[in-house]
């Protein structure tokens, strides 16, 4: 009888979001019609307008200079498609999404009770499709086309992804204004597997008992009035905090210090697990966070090395400063845990790692090796302290530490690139009071929308499972399904 | 009939086997059970947080023997299983009204 | 004594394969010998008849048509090989690789029961060396190289892949005549990784209960068999099928429905798992079983992107389309099971994301995102009938569901992408009346012969293990090992 | 107070660390001023330097002979760089990491006792942490940078990677002479992986009864003494070796023999784990072996493939010959071992594979499939019985065969390689003799040198852990965690 | 009331449970345990080396039955669980002071 | 001394624990274990496939006390253990012939 109750409640979200997907397919059905009217508005981009490497392999030495920047997606020819720089483009969409699936999803699942592990698994993956679809649906739009106005979102020339076109006789294509050498649908993918493993971030600070139902409700506005804005501001040149010269290579911001934040609204709103602080509640089984960290790890050079849209020095740059970095904080970390609690723990030199990787996200393009290495080890020290004693010292439950790892080690990327970023490398100074003013807008914005959004879904749905499906633990009570 | 139930150290475990069948005893049950007594469990880390965990893994031993067998089966046991540290354990006696072999259905000594 | 007369029977069919592995050996050495001479009777081809991408990169605006497309492999300047092409062809080799090895072995071993976890896992992988080397003798040579009979298969120019060559000295090497802007060599491995999925995604439906020697016996044959001839059909231009204009971008017809159909004729010869239908046999590990599902998707993009055998716009169009069908169909699939059973379950939101990966596969190259998502909801909710109550309905034992969700999903796409070709993105349109001609085709060829090698191996080697090894597991039984 | 005196002993190797890392982090500061001075030195290097396919992709045909070839890191113009070439090796990069973290730590971690799985997998993970800084500090630069001794190693213009510089506004940049068409830092972390990787394999050796702390000095000293030494002699043009003409493609002697005979020297110095011959010390977990195998061969294409450092014709047979290699020593130790077991197991599969890749690492740019099924049974069938029937006639507890596999398979490799090399492929004829002079070169420096650093932290931090430790298990003892 | 413990191959479990049942014995307990006795376990392969595995797996199965029913108890267990092969494992029967259900506080045959 | 063996729903094991050292009991031994009873398990899907578990995972405790001991023990277990929901376990109470600490010999009340 609880239990049929729960069926309705399960039942309505599903018919809901059921009904959200159907929609969405007639509105689909429609704009499948050929584009080509649509395509032709744009002005067919110059060859000359290839940039970088694109214009090197061309054979051509033009200046990125020569043409000017376009400010919207448009039409180019085949020709000026750079097969390098697009290899390099599919290959770290590819890595960015292995780190969503399989990657976080293994690195949270090892750290929960073993009655948890597959609702964890699910959560990871469940947000991997639904933020795909909404990305198609209006996600990518608001977020990487230009908008009227600065503080507002993109515009709505990508609904459906329409527009976004690969002409096969007439030899011509669609690129974005962000990545001029490869083709649109490649940036939009790249792209969606940023917004995929923002929000996946966020399931590490609630885990262990909210409502997988409640979650997607959660996620899904989330990214649409949480990530598509800020992404929008921050990289979309028309986006104000982009044009205020906010550096963010690699979504330190965007990603972390969003997702961290939001973790602590909901472990905030959640309240604690039963028993916390009371009953042992040690990772399951470590093996599988090393696999996530891992293949974090390997991934992130899609995500940092990625995010030069170009397969050149520059990205090159910005695999060794994160490679470099990732392995001073973890050893940073691993040695202050060694020193202050005896031993050298495997969770330890993991979350390290992953607290350099993080830290290293917005300086990733702008900082050369050593300035990684100072990097790493403030986020490795600092990350330590922030998901051990200061989460004690304020007994919020946030379980595996999505606020006191990607939070706090964004912060920490963010304001180092501002005080490191190398002129020469990236051509531009860095200035600790413009990253500032981005972090600070992403901790309020975010934080504040969050809890909005929460308490929403509270009143709605309910965020949190019953007493006894929480001890029963969420594989069964969730899923109905369990690991043996 | 008599069943000697032990709780002992894991890696003992191997030790009593080889000292029961030198006793011709050569069948046995065993359970890996979770102890909790006078010894302590270990401390772990998770994230830097420490707590002690206050069971030990023990492998628990079930043993039927004649009547006749039972003291020469606990000194087997005590010799095998003794480290002298705590936690080596501890030996429960208790009585059989019956047993059978499901095979042949023979029953008590014969059943051994 | 039991246990002698098994160990005899592997011997012998051990002993048998050792043998064949040994002859090849014998012609192997042969077959070092410089292969100046028969190189250069292909004629050099002319850089012009580089195509897309690589004449793009090349600075050059040749349109395809300059020159006769060939009709066979040939040799090139080392100059007409595109890195950019290449670097994506290479990659996705390994990505399509690892969609099998850990992928698909995963997948399926966490499905199964612990007892025969191992086992699950070791059928992907000997599978994978195994066709390895008959690709090596003479898979690639009559699957992809001309053939004198369009109903036959290819030419044995390609025995033990003589005569693919990189000449150092002379700057020149080969290229296949479906990829001419990548060397050979890489267009082989691409396909030997096709070769190699397709029987693995077979042994889904006879799992827990087929001897590992008779697996072996009836993969190596079926690739010969059935796999070889299907695919020259379907993919070497002068294969009749493709003549026709059955459109298979990358293989829902050839690997999915082919593998599907096989499996059906392995579920039916080799009956039911004892204890079917009234033991519970619920899969031992999700866990497993999601990190295939997420390999999968992450691999699946060379499946898919890769066969546009060019790291250009075409590929990037099928890459969208693959990563939106795949996500569309993992929530049809969790939303119907949602709403019919009261649960969504990992297994099925990743049976979902499988079945879109299936269905959009044949597509993938000739439908925009919004169409993708139509072929994924589809697929999403037939799969999900036809491995529920369809199975239960027929009987038979498809253990997991490699008919279900492979062919169907397989039959799915391949109409679908008749009914939704786009004109624009391919040049050319759809028939869903020539589709259902590669359907049928594939069906009845694969599912006769498949029946008749079974027969074949049972009488020899016997196809299923006994009674007690089915019930000690095929861990210990067949490989004496086993999970603690 | 057992534990007390432990903690005290792990404190003071910790902080030994912590000390080394701070230090570098102050030599760090100093090191981020501009490197614009420095680099100008060097004298930039004509674009008709460029080679290979990237003088292809720039549609020149300059043969590689057109300039002198560089004998040092220089200063290229951005439209030197090769995007294609870059983005395989950037991907190759994350490939060979992936072979470490996760690859290389489960493969071992399955192979053994519960007890110790997390210790194992923590030795890759720091491992690869530790390494990466000291490449950075010094590494990268006494291996792969020019030395005025051939008999020592190379120079110290790269410390900190000083001078490896991306100059945005002057578009200019560093390349390795070792690699004129990739980013110097792309090259310097692919090498980075290699030097990760090789001190991991040796973690096989001593599996179950290292003292973490001792093994982290170890490995430190010995990349230092062992790795970069034998990497300068036989990759750096300077390097003895290299000039005496001995083949190496990717590492057949400089990784496994190196990594292979270092494991034993640690197997005789450690000892035999207690209790073994007598107690049943079986894998726990074949599961990982398998998903690291397998992840180990699909990024062993990024250290094959990837060692043409282009993505080029040579790559390609490089990739052929890796796999092919590879899938026939996986089914002639399946074979051998069923024939004379009664049973093919899945390590034994596993092992082969692994054995086939070690095998085929130094002939993989030299031969062709033909030659390389040869090297792939040759060693399957000769690993098999090093990792049995030689083990056990000797005695020594090489606990998960790092010297069996990957010492012999590399002998093995080596040998042929000098058989087998195509002047064809390469342009260079092989010679056993001279492959035997860097084969030996290689045990005798090894061995003596590791037996000497084995000694020195046997006597100063000591290299076992204390019985008690080892029977309760490394991951509590070392680490103090467990898996549920 | 009385205790019989029996000691039956695992996948002998589920016809055991249904053959009780069917005596209305509807409760009892279930550990996986490792049985030590004249059969022998398998033999596992390790890098080709040879080694056997000397335990078996078991199923320990519990159940508290009136006295006058043990008996029809131990026969339908010996019925469900024969298999004639060496291993079929054994029952043994011992004797129960008292029997409380924790939920109720009910005691003895009451508790059953 | 009696055995005092309880089988009580897992989330309890800590309470009850606590409610024998209050009571000077400090060692016990627990498995964990698989309870069929009134209890019904919960339900599985399986590709949409849906069956019913009927096993619910249970936590044997055993502990063995000094005679006069035993009914403050049951009381204790019954009052932590209770939840008044079915399936809360049984106490089943034995008799033990003879108790010995392996560490020193010890026998019977002094070995607990
Ligand atoms: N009263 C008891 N009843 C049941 N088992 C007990 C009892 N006391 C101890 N044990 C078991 O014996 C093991 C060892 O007891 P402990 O007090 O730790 O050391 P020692 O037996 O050396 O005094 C415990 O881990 C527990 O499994
Ligand atoms: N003396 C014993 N005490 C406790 N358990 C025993 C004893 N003898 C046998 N067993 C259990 O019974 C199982 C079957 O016994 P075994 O001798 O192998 O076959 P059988 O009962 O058919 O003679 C053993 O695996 C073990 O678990
Ligand atoms: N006759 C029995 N013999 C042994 N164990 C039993 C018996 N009856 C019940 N149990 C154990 O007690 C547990 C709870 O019993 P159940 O009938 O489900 O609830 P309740 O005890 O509240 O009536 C069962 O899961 C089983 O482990």
């Amino acid at each position: 009888m609880r239990i049929s109750r729960h069926l309705e409640k399960y039942k309505k979200a599903g018919a809901g979001f059921m009904a959200a997907v159907l929609v969405t397919l007639l509105w689909a059905t429609a704009s499948i019609t050929p584009s080509r009217a649509l395509a032709d508005e744009a002005p067919a981009a110059p060859a000359a307008a290839a940039t970088g490497d694109a214009a090197a392999t061309a054979g051509t030495a033009a200046a990125p200079a020569a043409a000017p920047a376009p400010t919207e997606p448009q039409m180019v020819k085949f020709a000026d498609i750079n097969s390098g720089d697009t290899a390099w483009m599919m290959t770290s969409t590819a890595l960015v999404l292995m780190m969503t699936i399989p990657g976080l999803a293994l690195f949270y699942a090892g750290m929960v009770r073993k009655k948890n592990v597959l609702a964890t698994l699910m959560q990871s993956f469940a947000i991997t499709c639904l933020v795909t679809i909404l990305w198609w649906i209006v996600g990518y739009s608001i977020a990487f086309t230009p908008g009227t106005n600065p503080y507002g979102v993109g515009g709505l020339s990508r609904l459906f992804m329409k527009g976004m076109v690969y002409m096969h006789d007439d030899q011509k294509l669609t690129v974005s204004h962000l990545g001029l050498t490869i083709p649109e649908t490649v940036y939009a993918m790249f792209q969606a597997t940023f917004a995929i493993i923002t929000p996946a971030l966020i399931c590490g600070s609630f885990a262990e008992r909210m409502k997988f139902s409640a979650m997607l409700w959660f996620m899904g506005i989330w990214l649409l009035l949480v990530y598509c804005p800020i992404a929008h501001w921050v990289w979309e040149p028309s986006g104000w905090l982009a044009s205020k010269g906010v550096l963010d290579f690699a979504g330190g911001t965007v990603v972390h210090i969003n997702a961290g934040i939001a973790g602590l609204a909901t472990a905030i709103m959640l309240g604690k697990r039963q028993g916390f602080g009371k009953e042992a509640m040690a990772p399951h089984n470590l093996t599988l966070t090393l696999i996530g960290a891992s293949l974090l790890w390997v991934g992130w050079f899609g995500f940092n090395a990625g995010s030069a849209v170009a397969s050149d020095g520059r990205a090159g740059m910005a695999f060794a400063a994160t490679h470099i970095a990732t392995a001073a904080a973890a050893l940073a970390w691993m040695f202050v845990e060694w020193i202050t609690k005896g031993k050298p723990s495997v969770l330890g030199i993991a979350s390290g790692a992953v607290a350099g990787l993080v830290a290293i996200t917005p300086a990733s393009g702008f900082v050369g090796p050593s300035a990684a290495v100072i990097i790493g080890v403030a986020a490795g020290v600092i990350c330590f302290i922030s998901s051990t004693s200061v989460k004690k010292a304020f007994g919020y439950d946030d379980s595996l530490d999505a606020f006191g790892v990607h939070c706090i080690g964004g912060i920490v990327g963010a304001l180092l690139t501002g005080a490191l970023a190398s002129k020469e490398i990236s051509g531009s100074d860095g200035s600790v009071l413009i990253q500032l003013l981005g972090v600070g807008t992403t901790l309020i914005y975010g934080f504040v929308m969050s809890m909005i959004i929460l308490k929403v879904v509270d009143m709605t749905v309910g965020l949190r499972v019953t007493s006894d499906d929480e001890r029963e633990g969420l594989d069964i009570s969730q899923h109905g399904e369990r690991v043996e | 009939m008599k069943l000697v139930t032990s709780i002992v150290k894991p890696f003992k475990l191997e030790d009593v086997r080889k000292a029961l069948s030198e006793l011709g005893v050569s069948g046995m049950t065993v359970t890996e059970v979770k102890g909790f007594g006078r010894q302590r469990g270990h401390t772990e880390l998770y994230r830097g947080a420490e707590y002690s965990v206050d069971f030990v893994p023990k492998s628990r031993i079930e043993v039927a023997v004649k009547a006749e067998l039972v003291d020469r089966v606990v000194d087997a046991i005590v010799q095998a299983a003794k480290t002298g540290k705590v936690g080596d354990g501890k030996i429960f006696i208790s009585d059989l009204d019956r047993v059978v072999r499901i095979r042949t259905g023979e029953v008590d000594d014969a059943a051994l």
